[in-house]
């Protein structure tokens, strides 16, 4: 059986990604970043387990205890899914500290990790909506969840502040339940292209791998551009092909976010409560690789002062 | 004549045998094959997938995939490969799910209201089916993989905040809303191991309901007839069009049940969290277990016991796809040694007859001599 | 073998003969009256991605890896086998591509691809044809085992080392090189110009060519040509009179000296790789990886087609096409012309409606008529059509078509039956 | 065997005929044993073999692809001659030409008649340049008429030095074309027989070893009650390609109390339509159906076995038998709601066991046991396993397809005793049977269908098998009467 002892010796850092895993390029990838910083800097030891798209909440709740249980600390569980997990479980154990992304849960152990996705959306529709030529810009999502409904939101909000004439076309590759439009490339360019064909110029694609054909298909077309998401996808090698096509990306630190908790736990004073990982925090923002926004560095500067001080509230869901 | 009946046990139980120990044999090959030990691994795999606490996790999750594994085996003994249990599932929890959280009434009828619903849901996706293939003679391996999809496309639509789900904003997740506690199903309490639920008695109930209508009773005499041969029966006076979509019904309406274990024990709302392609488990686990009750649970707790190894596996840094590999190479086993006992039996069995009819002619000439 | 054992049916008479069959003027009429239809709508509609030619292009490459997978599964059907598991020789077919395409060049992939698939095929072989083992059981085995392999070398080829420095991880494999492709160059613009225009039927045609001419992978050339080539093998050389009668009799071909298991090999085999070879496309034209999932389902998409096309290439492509048109349409605009289509369907519907009122045929006649009434009153009271319907659109139409069609259909006599030697009597 | 001659081959059902010609033609491997062709030991593995040592076989059923053409089957193992396009076309036209067998290379299959297909399949074996000619009961579906135009191709083909190895149950057709006969019986070879010296019943004594049974009915025992009534039953099918064509046209027949009917006719004439909408398996167009008074047009099958129809099916894999499932359940098909197989809606399997027992002393099903698979019983024994379960439940109305097609003599004389046993009784039969001596010894009344319709009746008392096939080609209809003139029978 498990035993619900803590006092097993410290083993290191206990994660558990969500469906993609460790080299998916996007959010697993940036929290596996942030735990490799960790673990060089402060020579841990670690146990990454990566969830099935056939888990039900019986599996998280077993890789949790099973991390928790065999002494890692923290258990972090990286995507919202294991929130009902991290809830449970935490409770049975709690010296361990555990963390949650993209979730809030309470509790004494727990540190829930968020981002304000919608306000680094934000700046790439300004980004958008000064680089558009046509006046026409899009909006790829992968699945049409809450999360990605953030990302669609901030980004409408972005371009219509900056130029309200300029449209933008909301699509998503797959809907509700199912999550295969997060891993479909081909699909993910051919809308690009339906959306190139219509004369829109400039794609914000957050769909996961599927958004590496969307960014295949930008760098088919002279003259347009797309904006990358999670991680800066300028700099990922399996994008290195087109990156020539990707404005900026809307960063989202996981890594930063992963680290910091390892961190706190390892000097003994371990985060718990919400943390916001915002724009001011520098837990989101856009990318500048590549320099293709130089030019209109100011415009974001003055937006993002407008976020960062409060004065203007970016929504989190799109308005139709 | 108890003697062929031993010897079919024998060679019924030969296959699956037979198969298990060929998969083991081909997963230690390939993971010696990709520089991994092989021994160690299967150590893991008994030593901690067998834990009290993995025992309960194994119970839980053989229990969606044993009612799949029925829903599954109903079609497959009339020869209709019902592929659709999955979608018929999904969408059979979630409608059950709408209806759970809209009302609250005392469990006894709160609870028998949502598993209808469920069943009525499931049967109804699966006559779409059955109806297709007796009019129109649409081939129902064909129709049922479009409804798969059709029936993600519907829950899609309906899983949206305002519609039939609404929004957790601290969770970032969408979800109908939750079941009264009058609709939780009951479970047994192991302490520290975690909880069996409850719903594994409807599981068993199913599997003797499922064993005593097709063995004991006319309706499943006839659903095996036309199973066996689809002409005889029609000759012998099955209305064939009509057991078709019969069997499909029922078929579906089990397919209803396979998403009640984790709605009514545990989740208690449907999510998108909520899980998919237990139908497709289903349909390993009915092959393996060849359809019988018995049979169809053992494959449902090997399969949960895969997964808990999967998961034990990753711990141990072995790579846990290798599992995938191993249910892979169990089925395909599975299928070659059956038709292999199976046809090896019919000969068998023609040749001692053969042999027994001259033995008899013999005494009898003997006698008369 | 008592279905060759008595002649159920009655003699007829010469007269009797004349048949109502599908020749090649009446597909070209059919495909004009089609064209007509399309053109009209949308001149109405407005909805100009119809036939644009970026919606025909994408149907294109929606439509090629079905093609293939049902080209497979035509290969397999014609010699009595059933393939399920076309679904996991696409998967083996894309990952084998995709291994040996980064590594090396994407005409090498197509290779590795076919081969990949051929694996898979030559497992059905040996499972269906030599164990016996019922058809669909050995492909859905075969499928589960596809799967189960493909993420395990997955995850130890492409998620470690110099795979993994290179972009791959355990769902993906690091990008491949592009395959050629053409453009024709005067004749693509000169469409592109033509189809600006919107004009009633001309501009539809010039996006239909144009669709045709620009950006052609010639991986879409070369299953073009398979499908030429299927044709002329299976209907025209002796090879394919007996590779068609091990699915038609196998027992009469076995009377007369046909190595039927020899056949049937070979066409599982060649399934296996045709349907490879779609998987391969996947990862080489779209998205240049392999990724895990992108199959979704288009193997049994294209036993679909190829059922719907009556085991015949032409209607395959004919299957195939409506398909990867079907898709295409949903992924580009979605809700609107999808919207705009249910007016064709209505009128498409009405038509058939009115035709089988002609043949007396009453109780289709009002069924026809009453759907394609409710199709009308739907368009008018909407705008657009949900995006989750318009995802399920391919799915629909599949059943839609299936369930007009089914009847018409003829698959060969010994399709899906097992099959032993010497059991003939 | 000798080059140029016709050399017959007959024995009891089971007795091996097909099974040495299997072996023969290379789809079988002996156990031991050799073969000796033209002074060279033939070492047979493949049809592929025997054809190249200039064997041909017509199987004895059809081997034919029905969706493929008639030149497709011809030319198919042998596209190496003459390809399969124009020159193959050519060949075909003369070699069909030259042998009288109007055979058209590009039609369908599946739209030809039982004769055509006959023709095409010896055509097959000629197309290969055959020497050697197996043909393996040719006769059993053709009438006389078409019979004696085998017989004279056959002489032409032996006049030009071919062989043939001729197997037929029909000792008369035997003696008037065979040049040598071998009778084997249990796999072994019992004798040689001279056709000019030898006589039927000696011949047949020499199969069987004891007397031919004779399927005579001794006295009548017709009452006036009508028993079932069909009136007016019509029923077109629609072929794949949309055409329609009649397959029953305006059939009546009445069948009294202790009166069994025999219907003529060459198979696929609509006999089996005709024995399918009385069973409820097939719904008519039009007409009604009467069941010892009461309409049972509409009801369906399991309703019409439960009022007292049993039924003998002509395929008994199709229709009569689950060939994987064990004695005692095949016992229970078609009888499911009847006792003793069950009570309310529960099986009773112990009764259903017991009365199992009692079928198989009762008729001599060679078994031993009843927990054995149907499958792995002979022909003669599944069938005999049928009459008894149909027998059990006391039939009002026996339909009987074929009821001794591949039943070795001694069963077939089981057979015929029950059903005259069960006519006596008051049974009214619906007999169907392509053996012509079978359905003149047993009918009460001889009708002869052809193309969906009755269109001849006949006395069994007087009419020859001659006359009955001549109706059954269409040449005759109305009331046959026999005229002596016709000369001596075989
Ligand atoms: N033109 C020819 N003339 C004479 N004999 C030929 C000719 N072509 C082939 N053969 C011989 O005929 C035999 C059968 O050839 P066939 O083409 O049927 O063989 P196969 O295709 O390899 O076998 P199968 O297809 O039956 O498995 C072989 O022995 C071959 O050598
Ligand atoms: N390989 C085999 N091993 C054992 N028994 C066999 C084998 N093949 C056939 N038999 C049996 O041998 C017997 C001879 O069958 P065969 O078909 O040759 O008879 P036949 O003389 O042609 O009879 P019929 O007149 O009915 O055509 C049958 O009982 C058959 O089941
Ligand atoms: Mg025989
Ligand atoms: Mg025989």
């Amino acid at each position: 059986g498990s035993s619900s002892s803590d006092d097993s010796k410290d083993k290191g850092v206990g994660i558990a990604y969500d469906v993609g895993g460790r080299g998916d390029h996007s959010f697993n990838d940036s929290a596996a970043k942030g735990l490799d910083k960790a673990k060089a800097e402060f020579n841990l030891g670690s146990k990454e387990l990566t969830a099935k798209n056939t888990d039900t909440e019986a599996d998280r709740e077993q890789k949790l205890n099973d991390l928790a249980g065999a002494g890692y600390n923290p258990v972090i569980g990286v995507g919202f899914a294991y929130a009902d997990s991290v809830k449970a479980v935490s409770k049975k154990f709690p010296k361990t500290t555990f963390a949650i992304v993209d979730s809030v849960v309470e509790g004494a152990n727990i540190d829930s990790i968020n981002f304000t996705e919608e306000q680094s959306s934000y700046l790439a529709g300004v980004a958008a909506a000064l680089k558009t030529k046509t006046n026409k810009v899009g909006f790829i999502g992968g699945v049409d969840t809450t999360l990605i409904k953030k990302f669609a939101a901030g980004y409408q909000q972005g371009v219509k502040d900056t130029k309200p004439d300029v449209s933008v076309d909301i699509e998503y590759i797959t809907q509700g339940g199912d999550f295969s439009g997060f891993a479909k490339p081909a699909e993910g360019k051919a809308k690009a292209k339906g959306m190139l064909d219509r004369g829109i110029d400039v794609i914000y694609a957050a769909a996961g791998s599927s958004g590496s054909g969307a960014i295949e298909a930008v760098a088919g077309k002279k003259g347009t551009w797309a904006i990358g998401v999670d991680g800066d996808q300028y700099q990922d090698k399996g994008l290195a092909q087109w990156k020539t096509a990707i404005l900026t990306s809307a960063v989202k630190n996981v890594d930063g976010s992963v680290y910091d908790v390892i961190k706190s736990v390892k000097d003994g004073k371990p985060l718990t409560g919400t943390h916001v990982y915002n724009l001011k925090a520098g837990g989101v923002g856009l990318a500048t690789s590549g320099g293709y926004i130089d030019d209109i560095q100011a415009q974001l500067d003055a937006a993002k002062k407008k976020i960062t001080d409060g004065t203007l509230t970016v929504r989190t869901t799109p308005t139709s | 004549m108890k003697k062929f009946d031993k010897d079919r046990l024998i060679l019924g139980l030969a296959a699956p045998v037979l198969a298990i120990v060929a998969a083991f044999v081909l997963t230690a090959l390939v993971l010696l094959a990709t520089g991994k030990e092989p021994f160690h691994a299967f150590n893991v795999m008994f030593d901690k997938g067998l834990t009290s606490d993995s025992q309960v996790f194994i119970l839980n999750k053989a229990t969606p995939y044993y009612l799949a594994g029925i829903a599954v085996a109903i079609g497959f003994r009339m020869n209709l490969f019902n592929i659709g249990v999955d979608g018929q599932y999904r969408l059979a929890a979630f409608f059950a799910a709408v209806v759970g959280g809209a009302v609250n009434l005392p469990s006894v009828i709160q609870i028998p209201l949502i598993i209808l619903t469920a069943m009525l849901v499931g049967a109804m996706w699966a006559g779409i089916a059955g109806v297709l293939k007796v009019t129109r003679g649409v081939s129902e391996v064909i129709t049922t993989i479009m409804l798969n999809a059709i029936a993600t496309a519907v829950i899609g639509y309906f899983m949206i905040p305002g519609r039939l789900a609404q929004l957790h904003a601290d969770t970032n997740s969408v979800s109908t809303k939750e079941i009264p506690s009058s609709g939780h199903f009951f479970g047994f309490d192991m302490g520290t191991d975690g909880t069996i639920w409850g719903f594994i008695v409807i599981a068993v109930l199913v599997g003797v309901l499922y064993w005593f209508g097709l063995s004991r009773t006319r309706f499943g005499f006839d659903l095996r007839t036309v199973g066996r041969s689809e002409s005889a029966a029609g000759a012998s006076g099955v209305n064939v069009k009509r057991m078709i979509i019969t069997s499909m019904l029922l078929s579906g309406a089990i397919a209803g049940l396979v998403g009640m274990p984790v709605l009514l024990n545990d989740a208690h709302q449907f999510s998108t969290e909520f899980p998919a392609g237990i139908g497709f488990t289903g349909i390993a686990v009915a092959l393996l277990g060849r359809n019988h009750p018995i049979g169809i649970a053992l494959a449902a707790l090997l399969w949960g016991w895969l997964e808990i190894a999967s998961s034990k596996l990753e711990f141990e840094d072995y790579d846990k796809e290798i599992v995938g590999v191993m249910q892979g190479i169990i089925v395909l086993c599975v299928v070659i040694a059956y038709e292999v006992v199976r046809r090896y039996g019919i000969k068998r069995q023609q040749q001692k007859v053969g042999e027994e009819l001259a033995a008899q002619a013999r005494t009898k000439q003997e006698a008369a001599a | 073998m008592s279905a060759t054992a008595t002649p159920g049916k009655t003699a007829k008479s010469p007269a009797a003969k004349i048949r109502a069959k599908l020749t090649f003027s009446r597909v070209l009429l059919i495909i004009a009256g089609a064209l007509i239809l399309i053109s009209a709508v949308r001149a109405i509609t407005g909805a100009n991605d119809m036939t644009s030619s970026g919606q025909i292009s994408g149907a294109l490459t929606m439509a090629v890896p079905i093609g293939l997978a049902g080209l497979g599964g035509l290969w397999s059907e014609r010699a009595g086998v059933v393939n399920i598991g076309l679904e996991g020789m696409m998967m083996l077919g894309m990952f084998f591509g995709a291994w040996a395409g980064w590594q090396t060049n994407p005409w090498l992939a197509v290779l590795a691809g076919i081969l990949g698939g051929a694996l898979g095929g030559l497992i059905h072989a040996v499972v269906t044809v030599t164990f016996g083992v019922d058809h669909i059981v050995s492909g859905v085995a075969i499928n589960i085992l596809a799967l189960g392999t493909t993420q395990y070398l997955a995850k130890i080829w492409f998620s470690m080392g110099k795979a993994a420095a290179a972009g791959g991880s355990p769902k993906q494999s690091p990008p491949m090189d592009d395959i050629k492709s053409f453009t024709v160059p005067g004749l693509s613009d000169w469409m592109h110009t033509l189809e600006g225009h919107h004009w009633f039927l001309i501009s539809d045609i010039a996006g239909i060519i144009g669709g045709l001419v620009t950006d052609l992978s010639s991986l879409t050339l070369l299953a073009a040509a398979l499908f030429v080539a299927t044709f002329f093998v299976l209907w025209r050389t002796a090879f394919g009179l007996r590779l068609r009668s091990c699915g038609e009799n196998p027992i009469a071909a076995e009377s007369l000296g046909v190595n039927v298991y020899k056949y049937k090999y070979l066409a599982v085999i060649a399934s296996g790789g045709l349907a490879g070879l779609g998987g391969a496309f996947l990862a080489i034209v779209p998205s240049h990886i392999y990724n895990e999932g992108q199959t979704g389902g288009r193997g049994y998409i294209g036993l679909a087609a190829m059922i719907f096309g009556n085991w015949r290439p032409g209607g395959l492509a004919m299957g195939a096409g409506l398909f990867g048109y079907s898709d295409s349409l949903q992924l580009r605009n979605g809700g609107e012309t999808v919207h705009a289509l249910l007016l064709a369907l209505a009128v498409g519907l009405a038509a058939l409606a009115a035709w089988r009122l002609y043949q007396k045929k009453y109780l289709p006649a009002v069924v026809g008529g009453a759907v394609a009434a409710l199709l009308v009153v739907w368009y008018s009271l909407t705008d657009t059509v949900p995006d989750q319907l318009v995802g399920a659109t391919p799915y629909i139409v599949t059943l839609l078509v299936l369930a007009l069609a089914s009847q018409r259909l003829r698959m060969p006599a010994a399709d899906g039956q097992p099959y032993r030697k010497g059991q003939g009597k | 065997m000798l080059r140029g001659t016709v050399h017959a081959l007959v024995g009891e059902n089971g007795a091996g005929k097909s099974t040495l010609m299997k072996i023969l033609y290379g789809m079988q491997r002996p156990d031991e044993g050799t073969i000796t062709l033209d002074g060279e030991k033939a070492d047979l593995h493949t049809p592929a073999d025997a054809i190249r040592l200039g064997i041909g076989m017509v199987h004895q059923h059809f081997m034919l692809a029905d969706n493929l053409t008639v030149l497709e089957n011809i030319v198919l193992g042998a596209e190496q001659l003459h390809g399969i396009g124009g020159k193959a076309r050519a060949k075909i036209k003369e070699l069909s030409d030259a042998y009288g067998l109007g055979v058209r290379p590009d039609l369908l299959v599946e739209d030809l008649g039982v004769a055509d297909r006959q023709r095409v399949e010896i055509l097959k074996v000629l197309y290969r340049g055959a020497r050697t000619l197996i043909l393996d009961e040719p006769t059993a579906v053709l009438v006389p008429q078409e019979v004696e135009a085998l017989f004279a191709n056959l002489r032409e083909l032996k006049s030009e030095g071919l062989t043939i190895i001729f197997i037929s149950h029909k000792l008369g057709e035997v003696l008037s074309v065979a040049d040598a006969i071998t009778v084997i019986r249990r796999g072994t070879t019992v004798g040689d027989a001279d056709p000019k010296s030898v006589t039927v019943k000696q011949l047949a004594e020499l199969m069987v070893g004891s007397e031919l049974p004779s399927p005579e009915t001794r006295e009548s025992t017709v009452t006036s009650e009508v028993l079932l009534d069909v009136k007016g039953l019509k029923l077109a099918a629609v072929d794949a390609e949309g055409i329609e064509r009649t397959v029953l046209g305006d059939v009546s027949l009445t069948i009294h109390k202790g009166e069994v009917l025999g219907i003529a006719g060459v198979e696929g004439n609509g006999q089996a339509e005709l024995v399918e909408a009385i069973m409820g398996m097939r719904t008519p167009d039009a007409g009604v159906i009467t069941l010892d008074g009461a309409d049972i047009s509409t009801a369906p099958t399991r309703k019409r076995r439960e009022d007292g129809i049993g039924y003998i099916p002509e395929d008994r894999h199709r229709h009569g038998l689950l060939l994987e499932g064990t004695l005692w359940e095949n016992r229970i098909l078609g009888h499911v709601t009847e006792k003793p197989n069950s009570r309310g809606a529960l099986l009773d399997l112990t009764a259903a066991r017991r009365d199992t027992e009692r079928i198989v002393k009762e008729y001599d099903v060679r078994t031993p046991g009843i927990e054995v698979t149907a499958a792995s019983l002979s022909g003669g024994n599944q069938q005999k396993l049928i009459v008894g379960r149909e027998m059990s439940h006391l039939p009002k109305l026996l339909i009987a397809a074929h009821p001794t097609r591949g039943v070795d003599v001694g069963a077939q004389a089981q057979i015929w005793d029950q059903i005259r046993q069960a006519r006596r009784e008051g049974l009214a039969v619906l007999l169907i049977s392509a053996d012509l001596d079978e359905l003149i010894g047993l009918s009460d009344t001889l009708r002869v269908m052809y193309r969906g319709h009755l269109v001849a009746d006949a006395d069994p008392a007087t009419i020859t098998p001659e006359e009955l096939g001549s109706a059954m080609t269409g040449a005759a209809s109305g009331h046959l009467e026999h005229t002596d003139a016709e000369g001596e029978d075989r």
